[in-house]
């Protein structure tokens, strides 16, 4: 089951409208497009955690996004669970169904007329059939959540976003996101804004997500409960080395490398990667 | 610029947030703020540019040089502001403005306060955008058609581009990549080394603050729990808090393929 | 529009224009199709003139026609006319253009078209005369006349009949702009002894009350045709500046029952009890005070006219006890609906509903547009009561047409009135008149609220406005305004 | 780790609702009730609520008590503010009108909230042809007058409540819809609503959850100028025959009756327009004052509150 | 580009819909022309002659494609009752209409602007909710109110400093332009007051929201004083939100200030309007609501792009395209 891919990007191409000074408004014709991804490729599977590095504006963001459905690729294939996600496809019901995001930005993706409890809460009730949990269960899952990020649940639940402080609500972000068990996160610069007790907590817990111990959903063929699977963007090395089981190393967005962590980091075959490394190592 | 902040309290809505908080930073003097997130460091930021919340209340003293910013006028702080101190916000994607493209970002602080012709602005915007590692094409897009650590970098610019006297840098980066964030310390270190201006500087990165302070104080809920040089908290941290920061930082420190490269090793060798 | 004032005989300064101020715009100038009255009170006798014309008094006197005989059977008019007579596109008029302009009525169905049913044939026995005769004799016929049946137009003139007009009275259309204002010029051509003494005169057309009022307060205007008599209380009471008069006319406030059967009304109790319990002149005080109480289908101005409001004077016990003869009371009521236009205000709704409540009838009040009061009353007849003001002079024919919206079919009223109209004395007509008059009023096929008089307020200094009848006969070449009074205060 | 993670919750008995719609609306009555201007328009509508109810069983004179000889009479002992164009007590139509009015307005907010929530829906669907259309369809309706739509609902409805409610409602939907577009827009393309799209929430529940509770300040004073423009178009429509039926009283019935006088009588029509004046200048407070109350981005009292309640429970 | 072509596209279609709307929808209203000009006691034949002369008794269909096949060559037909070209009927009354909503507007902009910007900018909580309630008031005067108040100010003749003419427009139009003028400063002040209050709130509502955005702290960290910020930064983030505002506001202002027409006895748009419904004067009823819906999806259009051009956020959202759910 682990050597099967859970979600497998291939070959995604991907550009932007590039806008220069002197276009006005009559001009006609299709704006010059910017490419920001060149024939990338990357897959996780279940149980395991795969890091994106890669310098600032690599396009690191736009690949989550698109692997997520959430942005269109100019080419290229997406595929989840083997069906391949496309506009209306069942393979991006099944994605979205199954999947959760943390956004770089923490403020913006909280909806900001939502107390911390309901932004946290809303995947479950989301979810609850499909995982098949009572409605009492929501509450005591939702604090168990945020206790899980460092929040305290008592003092938190009832907050709303714009009193919060950065790394406050960059944890109830990534509390919403692992609240419904899902078998995918994608966390797009998680823990940027947190302090470093609090990264090492919420990396233990993706750790014990990624394990599957308390997931509920069970895969028939085997029995055993369903091992989830973690994209993570990530500036950090030291986060990376600490959670990743395999990197994709990305370069004005192009794939200059990627394999085991422990090869990536311990021997990078390409000089981008070891000035990364070597920069992280202040 | 010398800093000197006493007595300090902030509260919003009757909750409070900073309480009696001292901190100084000399001329030249590159001070670090760590702390939990929560613990106020933002707040105490924004208290040093008078940019609070309309619903806050502050007490306390916060003298820039000979100026007292609690209750000073807005329009001695508007001269302040951006011409002495430069301010990089937290969340450059909420700060930036949606509407201006990078360059006249970058820009505006010097069109408010010197009296430069256009190119010279074009000119010396493009140098600032060199410095902090941007392409100069950059200066004509706007906010929303860049990524992460572009946009964190653009903030940075905006609060450099005047050659302030005080930096006030909150988390400045958090959205870069290593080596760019290596860069922008460089960078902040430098202009404070030669030009003996002075900054303090929020981080959770702690190999980052070690290379960027000499000296930092340690904020737990409010409060200043701990001061000292960088060196000295990062070896041997006195309170509760700085130590469980400290260990933390340790286990997710880098490790090289032959082996353990601690933290502590690493903070030892300056 | 400055008041430059041309010096006159007592030393008063005479404006150069004069600006009235009415209230019903005409939509275009095409008097030989479209209906309504504010055609033919700006431009019969101004602009158009008719063979004959009426004066104020609703009486027929010379116009185009300088006299005229009828045979003795009634069949036979011959009209002689004026000489020298031009149009103001200078035109020769003569008896050609008359009896084109009659005979082009007839054949082409123009508006009132059916007045001249009786007449056979219209001929210029030479230039000077024209004969009409009939088929059979119609003592309205000089009447009708007056109206546009008898306006004379131009045989060889090529204009839009909707923007402009072409006529031989004292003033010519100059500019006309729908729904706002008519502007009339002096016919510098003009004939007759009606010459223009005031050189411009502007009409607006004020629909909203209380810019009519600024307007005569701020001097914009120097007359104000027609303003209720509530309104005009500013002016009465300041004599010193305005005049403030009622005039006859011929407007019947009309409540008419449908009467044809199976009609909830079809029960004459019923009508009687309505007209019992109508306290017209409750209604009249109300509404100021100058209206008349009329008691029948005939007004004052109109030939057989007879005060007829003992009839059916006001009784309270009566109507009730009427009602509760067909078995209805204030606990049991009987509902009917009253439709009428939103023209006339729902202040008249209000009271009849609370006028007729007490005896048994719940009044619910329709107040409609009145192009949908014209499709579903006028022309489906489908309603129970209705509301017009039947302003028209000489409509009493409406009586004897069972078709028409009210359905009122009395043979004995349909004989009287053929023989009044056959009759050829003035006498003869009128007592055959008003005896179907009174026969319609007693069987109560409507009640007639009251007899509207006009009200106008004029500036001081504005003579030879006239007062009655204004809403249908407003001769305008009279009408001057003399500054020197004004500023004389 | 684990027993880190396993914090007891006690309140798992649906704590959602314990700060729910009753506290929550006490809080956003509070705030309100606090500046000047919230007092005074809680209290004038608050004060319209019971003069509405009373006038159901009372009025110091009947409605139909019409008196031709007495007409547009000065104030006096037996009425208060004077009689009509028919003689009628202008203080008992007043009371009477101000239930039509309210069942006016309460209608009119309600259809033209729907009407308009609905056209908001359809705008910031994802289907980027249903969003382009309709924005273009709801500028071609805009552009009918309300005054003609009205004219011809009275043909199969004559005049009526219904009339002036489906007329105005409608335009009034469609303005709320033009107006609360760029908040709906902003919403509906933020990372919160990606996040729940990630989450498998349907377009549905994102409209109703997300995208309707931010633009709630939008509505909130759009429908306030709703409500206040309803009572002045009521009056608009009245008076052209096309409103509420004659013989039904209301503001604009006694409004358009004596603002024909005003020259003459000034009085008379003083009282109609001085209530319908200070109602709507009530109503368009109220939106004002709601937006910021209700919404917890601005009024800090609701989020101690939800705080608050929070740390009461763990008690 | 592509998107205003889009637009484009979307608009000849909204016209031609609108076109089919607004002739079904005004055959349902009672009544014809006819009858309204044959009067009320005229017979029914006279009638029916009538209606066979105008053409009101041919196939709804054909009569739909009579008008649409001129419309189509500009050609807006001709007025039944007045008999004159429908293009020149509303050219009149739009030259008392457009110039009273223009300068109404610019009144308004002029009043609503700078005192919504004062309401946020205030620094004592009392003056912000005086100007507060002052826009709100002036939001709720109806306009037949405030109009009667400022004639009783200042109406010639009638006003308290009787100096400009209350009612009417000159005999001449615009050939007497002096005159022109005058007569429209009181209806115009009465428009510009009242859309100037809303107006006001407006602006008061969308800068309050943006007074507390972070960036309004980065303007005022780069140097700005608050109410530098609030007016150079925010005023030009509420840019888009006003933009639509006043967009919206124009274009209902065409309709708008019937009550206003009525009151000064101005013989424009509005008015017209409804004295031709009320004489069933379909031809230029329909041509003058299509002409009105053209009018308004012009506005839209231009706020749409306008909005595009001030928010660069939506200018080129065609990016990586979103995929709907
Ligand atoms: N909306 C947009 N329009 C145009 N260009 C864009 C847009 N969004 C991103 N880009 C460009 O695409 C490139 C990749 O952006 P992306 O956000 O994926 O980078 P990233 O790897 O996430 O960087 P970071 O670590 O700084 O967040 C960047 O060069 C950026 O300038
Ligand atoms: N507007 C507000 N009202 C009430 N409390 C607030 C408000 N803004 C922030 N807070 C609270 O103030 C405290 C300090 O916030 P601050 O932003 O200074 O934290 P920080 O130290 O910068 O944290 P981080 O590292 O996560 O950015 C936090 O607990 C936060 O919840
Ligand atoms: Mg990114
Ligand atoms: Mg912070």
């Amino acid at each position: 089951m682990s050597d099967e891919s859970l979600l497998a990007a291939r070959n995604i191409n991907a550009s932007f409208m590039d806008r220069n000074m002197h276009r006005g408004l009559f001009d006609f014709g299709r704006m010059p497009r910017r490419q920001v991804l060149f024939d990338v490729s990357a897959e996780v599977r279940a149980g395991e955690c795969l890091a994106v590095i890669g310098a600032s504006g690599s396009g690191k963001t736009t690949l989550t996004r698109i692997m997520l459905g959430l942005a269109a690729a100019d080419s290229g294939q997406i595929e989840y669970r083997g069906a391949e996600v496309r506009r209306g496809s069942e393979g991006l019901r099944a994605l979205r169904a199954e999947s959760s995001i943390v956004f770089q930005d923490p403020f913006s993706s909280l909806d900001p007329r939502w107390t911390v409890e309901r932004s946290v809460s809303e995947p479950l009730w989301l979810r609850r059939r499909a995982l098949g949990f009572a409605t009492d269960e929501v509450a005591g899952k939702t604090a168990q959540a945020l206790a899980r990020v460092g929040l305290d649940p008592r003092t938190f639940m009832g907050r709303y976003p714009c009193d919060l402080s950065g790394g406050q609500a960059q944890r109830v972000a990534i509390a919403r996101a692992i609240v419904n068990e899902p078998r995918l996160i994608l966390a797009d610069e998680p823990m940027s804004a947190i302090d470093v007790a609090a990264r090492v907590q919420i990396l233990e817990t993706f750790q014990l997500i990624l394990s599957g111990a308390g997931s509920r959903a069970v895969d028939p063929t085997t029995g055993q409960p369903v091992k989830p699977a973690i994209i993570m963007v990530s500036h950090d090395l030291g986060v990376v080395q600490h959670i990743a089981n395999r990197i994709v190393v990305l370069r004005e967005g192009k794939v200059v490398e990627s394999g085991a962590t422990e090869a990536v980091l311990g021997d990078p075959q390409s000089d981008y990667t070891r000035q990364l490394i070597a920069a992280a190592s202040l | 610029m010398s800093v000197a902040v006493e007595g300090l309290n902030i509260a919003i809505g009757g909750t409070t947030i900073v309480a009696d908080a001292a901190l100084s930073i000399a001329d030249g003097e590159r001070v670090g703020l760590i702390g939990s997130s929560g613990s106020g460091k933002s707040m105490i930021s924004k208290a040093m540019l008078g940019l609070l919340p309309l619903n806050a209340t502050v007490s306390g003293s916060i003298m820039l040089d000979d100026m007292q910013v609690v209750g000073a006028a807005e329009r001695e702080l508007a001269d302040l502001r951006g011409r002495y101190v430069g301010t990089v916000f937290q969340n450059p994607a909420a700060s930036l403005n949606p509407v201006m493209t990078v360059g006249q970002q970058i820009g505006l602080p010097l069109k408010l306060h010197y009296d430069l012709t256009k190119d010279e602005r074009v000119e010396r915007v493009g140098a600032m955008l060199a410095k902090v590692g941007l392409a100069k094409e950059i200066a004509v897009k706007y906010p929303h058609e860049l990524s992460g650590g572009q946009q964190q970098r653009v903030g940075i610019a905006t609060a450099l581009i005047t050659s302030p006297r005080f930096i006030i840098a909150d988390e400045p980066t958090t959205a870069l990549d290593s080596m760019s964030q290596r860069q922008i310390v460089d960078l902040l270190t430098s202009l404070v080394d030669d030009a003996g201006a002075s900054m303090l500087f929020i981080t959770h990165d702690f190999s980052v603050l070690a290379r960027a302070t000499t000296r930092c104080y340690v904020l737990e809920s409010g409060r200043i729990a701990e001061s000292g040089a960088t060196a000295e908290v990062l070896a041997d941290p006195k309170t509760p808090e700085s130590e469980r920061l400290v260990s933390a930082a340790r286990s997710l420190t880098l490790r090289s393929a032959d082996g353990f490269q601690s933290a502590k090793g690493d903070s030892h060798e300056r | 529009k400055k008041d430059n004032g041309t010096a006159s005989g007592n030393g008063a300064a005479q404006a150069n224009t004069v600006t009235i101020g009415l209230k019903l715009a005409p939509t275009n100038l095409d008097i030989r199709n479209t209906a309504g009255s504010a055609l033919d009170q700006i431009l019969i006798g101004n602009v158009y003139e008719g063979i004959v014309a009426r004066d104020s008094k609703n009486q027929v006197t010379p116009a185009i026609a300088s006299s005229w005989e009828e045979s003795k059977d009634g069949l036979t008019y011959t009209f002689h006319l004026n000489k020298n007579m031009v149009f103001s596109n200078g035109d020769t008029l003569d008896a050609e253009d008359v009896a084109w302009s009659i005979n082009e009525l007839i054949a082409k169905q123009y508006h009132d078209a059916d007045a001249l049913e009786a007449v056979s044939k219209v001929e210029a026995k030479d230039a000077d005369t024209v004969v009409i005769t009939l088929k059979t004799p119609n003592s309205n016929l000089l009447w009708t006349l007056t109206g546009r049946a008898g306006l004379v137009f131009d045989k060889d003139a090529k204009y839009d009949l909707k923007t402009q007009a072409v006529g031989s009275g004292p003033y010519t259309v100059a500019k006309f702009v729908e729904n706002d204002s008519i502007t009339l010029k002096a016919n510098e051509k003009y004939w007759g002894k009606n010459k223009a003494k005031t050189p411009t005169i502007v009409v607006k057309y004020l629909a909203d009350d209380n810019a009519a009022v600024n307007a005569l307060k701020s001097g914009d205007v120097q007359v104000l045709a027609p303003i209720t008599e509530n309104l005009a209380e500013p002016f009465t009471s300041d004599p010193s500046k305005y005049v403030v008069k009622a005039g006859d006319g011929t407007d019947k406030y009309v409540l008419g029952f449908n009467n044809a059967s199976g009609s909830k009304l079809a029960d004459k109790r019923i009508r009687q009890a309505i007209r019992y319990a109508i306290n017209h002149d409750e209604l009249i005080a109300s509404r100021g005070g100058a209206d008349k109480a009329l008691g029948g289908p005939i007004p004052s101005l109109d030939p057989g006219y007879e005060d007829l409001t003992d009839l059916y004077p006001y009784d309270q016990d009566k109507a009730k006890s009427l009602m509760a003869a067909v078995g209805y009371s204030e606990d049991k009521p009987l509902e009917l609906t009253l439709t009428y236009a939103n023209i006339y205000g729902t202040e008249l709704g209000d009271q009849l509903r609370s006028q007729l409540k007490p005896i048994g009838i719940d009044l619910k009040v329709n107040v409609v547009e009145f192009s949908t009061w014209l499709q579903d009353v006028y022309t489906n007849h489908d309603f129970d009561i209705s509301l017009v003001d039947h302003n028209e002079s000489h409509d009493f024919y409406t009586w004897t047409d069972p078709t028409y919206y009210f359905g009122y079919d009395n043979k004995d009223v349909q004989k009287l009135y053929a023989e009044g109209i056959a009759a050829t004395t003035d006498k003869e007509r009128d007592a055959k008149f008003a005896e179907a008059a009174k026969l319609i009023s007693e069987d109560a096929p409507a009640d007639w609220l009251f007899n509207y008089r006009i009200t106008t307020a004029t500036a001081k200094g504005v003579e030879g406005f006239p007062f009655d009848l204004n809403q249908t006969v407003l001769p305008l070449y009279n009408v001057t305004y003399s500054l020197a009074e004004f500023s004389q205060k | 780790m684990s027993n880190n993670t396993q914090i007891t919750v006690s309140h798992n008995d649906g704590g959602r609702l314990r700060y729910g719609f009753a506290g929550r609306a006490a809080i956003v009555l509070k705030t309100m009730w606090r500046r000047g201007e919230g007092k005074f328009t809680l209290i004038v509508l608050a004060l319209w609520l019971v003069v509405a109810l009373i006038s159901l069983i009372w009025t110091p004179q009947s409605l139909w008590a019409t008196d031709g000889y007495h007409v547009w009479a000065k104030p006096s002992a037996s009425h208060w503010l004077g009689t009509d164009g028919t003689g009628a007590d202008v203080f008992s139509w007043l009371m009477a009108g101000s239930r039509t009015n309210l069942l006016i307005v309460v209608l009119t907010v309600a259809f033209s909230a729907l009407w308009g929530l609905l056209l908001v829906s359809a705008m910031v669907a994802r289907a980027s042809a249903l969003a382009s259309a309709s924005v273009v369809v709801i500028d071609a309706l805009i552009s009918i007058p309300t005054v003609l739509l009205a004219l011809i609902l009275a043909v199969p409805l004559g005049a009526s409540i219904t009339v002036i409610v489906i007329a105005c409602g409608f335009g009034y939907g469609l303005n709320l819809a033009r107006v609360a577009r760029p908040s709906a827009l902003l919403a509906a393309r933020s990372s919160y609503v990606e996040s729940a799209l990630a989450n498998g929430a349907s377009g549905w529940r994102i409209l109703v959850s997300h995208i309707i509770p931010n633009i709630v300040p939008v509505l909130a004073v759009q429908l306030s100028l709703s409500a206040g423009t309803a009572v002045l178009a009521e009056s608009g429509l009245t008076y052209l025959g096309i409103g509420v039926p004659s013989g039904m009283p209301s503001w604009g019935h006694s409004l358009a009756t004596s603002v024909k006088l005003i020259n003459v009588f000034p009085l008379t029509v003083l009282w109609p327009g001085l209530v319908v004046t200070v109602v709507v200048v009530a109503l368009n407070i109220f939106g004002d004052v709601l937006r910021d109350a209700i919404d917890p981005v601005t009024n800090p009292a609701l989020r101690q509150t939800a705080a608050s309640a929070e740390k009461e429970d763990e008690r | 580009m592509r998107f205003v072509i889009r637009r484009l596209l979307l608009f000849v279609v909204a016209l031609f819909g609108i076109s089919v709307v607004v002739f079904a929808a005004l055959r349902i209203l009672p009544g014809d022309v006819a009858s309204i000009m044959a009067g009320i006691n005229a017979p029914a034949s006279r009638v029916a002659q009538l209606r066979e002369q105008l053409g009101l008794n041919r196939p709804l269909v054909a009569q739909y494609f009579d008008w649409m096949g001129a419309l189509v060559t500009g050609d807006f037909g001709t007025s039944i009752l007045t008999g004159r070209s429908v293009t020149a009927l509303i050219g009149a009354r739009a030259s008392i209409t457009f110039p009273l909503i223009i300068v109404g507007l610019l009144i308004a902009m002029l009043i609503g602007l700078p005192l919504g910007c004062a309401a946020v900018l205030a620094r004592s909580p009392r003056v912000r909710m005086a100007f507060h309630v002052l826009a709100i008031i002036g939001g709720s005067v109806p306009a037949l109110w405030g109009g009667l108040l400022l004639i009783l100010l200042f109406g010639k003749g009638v006003g308290l400093v009787g100096i400009l003419p209350s009612q009417g427009f000159p005999l001449d139009g615009w050939g007497e332009p002096v005159g022109a003028m005058l007569s429209l400063i009181l209806p115009a002040f009465t428009v510009g007051i009242i859309v100037g209050a809303s107006l006001m709130r407006y602006t008061r509502a969308a800068l309050g929201d943006l007074a507390n955005s972070g960036y309004i702290d980065m303007a005022r960290s780069c140097g700005m004083t608050r109410t530098q910020a609030v007016l150079r930064v925010g005023l030009r983030l509420a840019m888009p939100q006003l933009v639509s505002v006043i967009g919206l506001t124009f274009a209902s202002m065409v309709t708008g200030v019937m009550v206003i027409e009525n009151l000064f006895a101005l013989p424009g748009i509005g008015n017209g309007l409804v004295t031709d419904v009320g004489n069933r004067d379909l031809i230029a009823v329909q041509s003058e609501l299509f002409l009105l819906a053209a009018f308004f999806l012009t506005i839209g259009l231009i706020v749409d792009v306008l909005h595009r051009l001030l928010d660069p956020r939506l200018k080129n959202a065609s990016g990586v395209s979103e995929v709907s759910a």
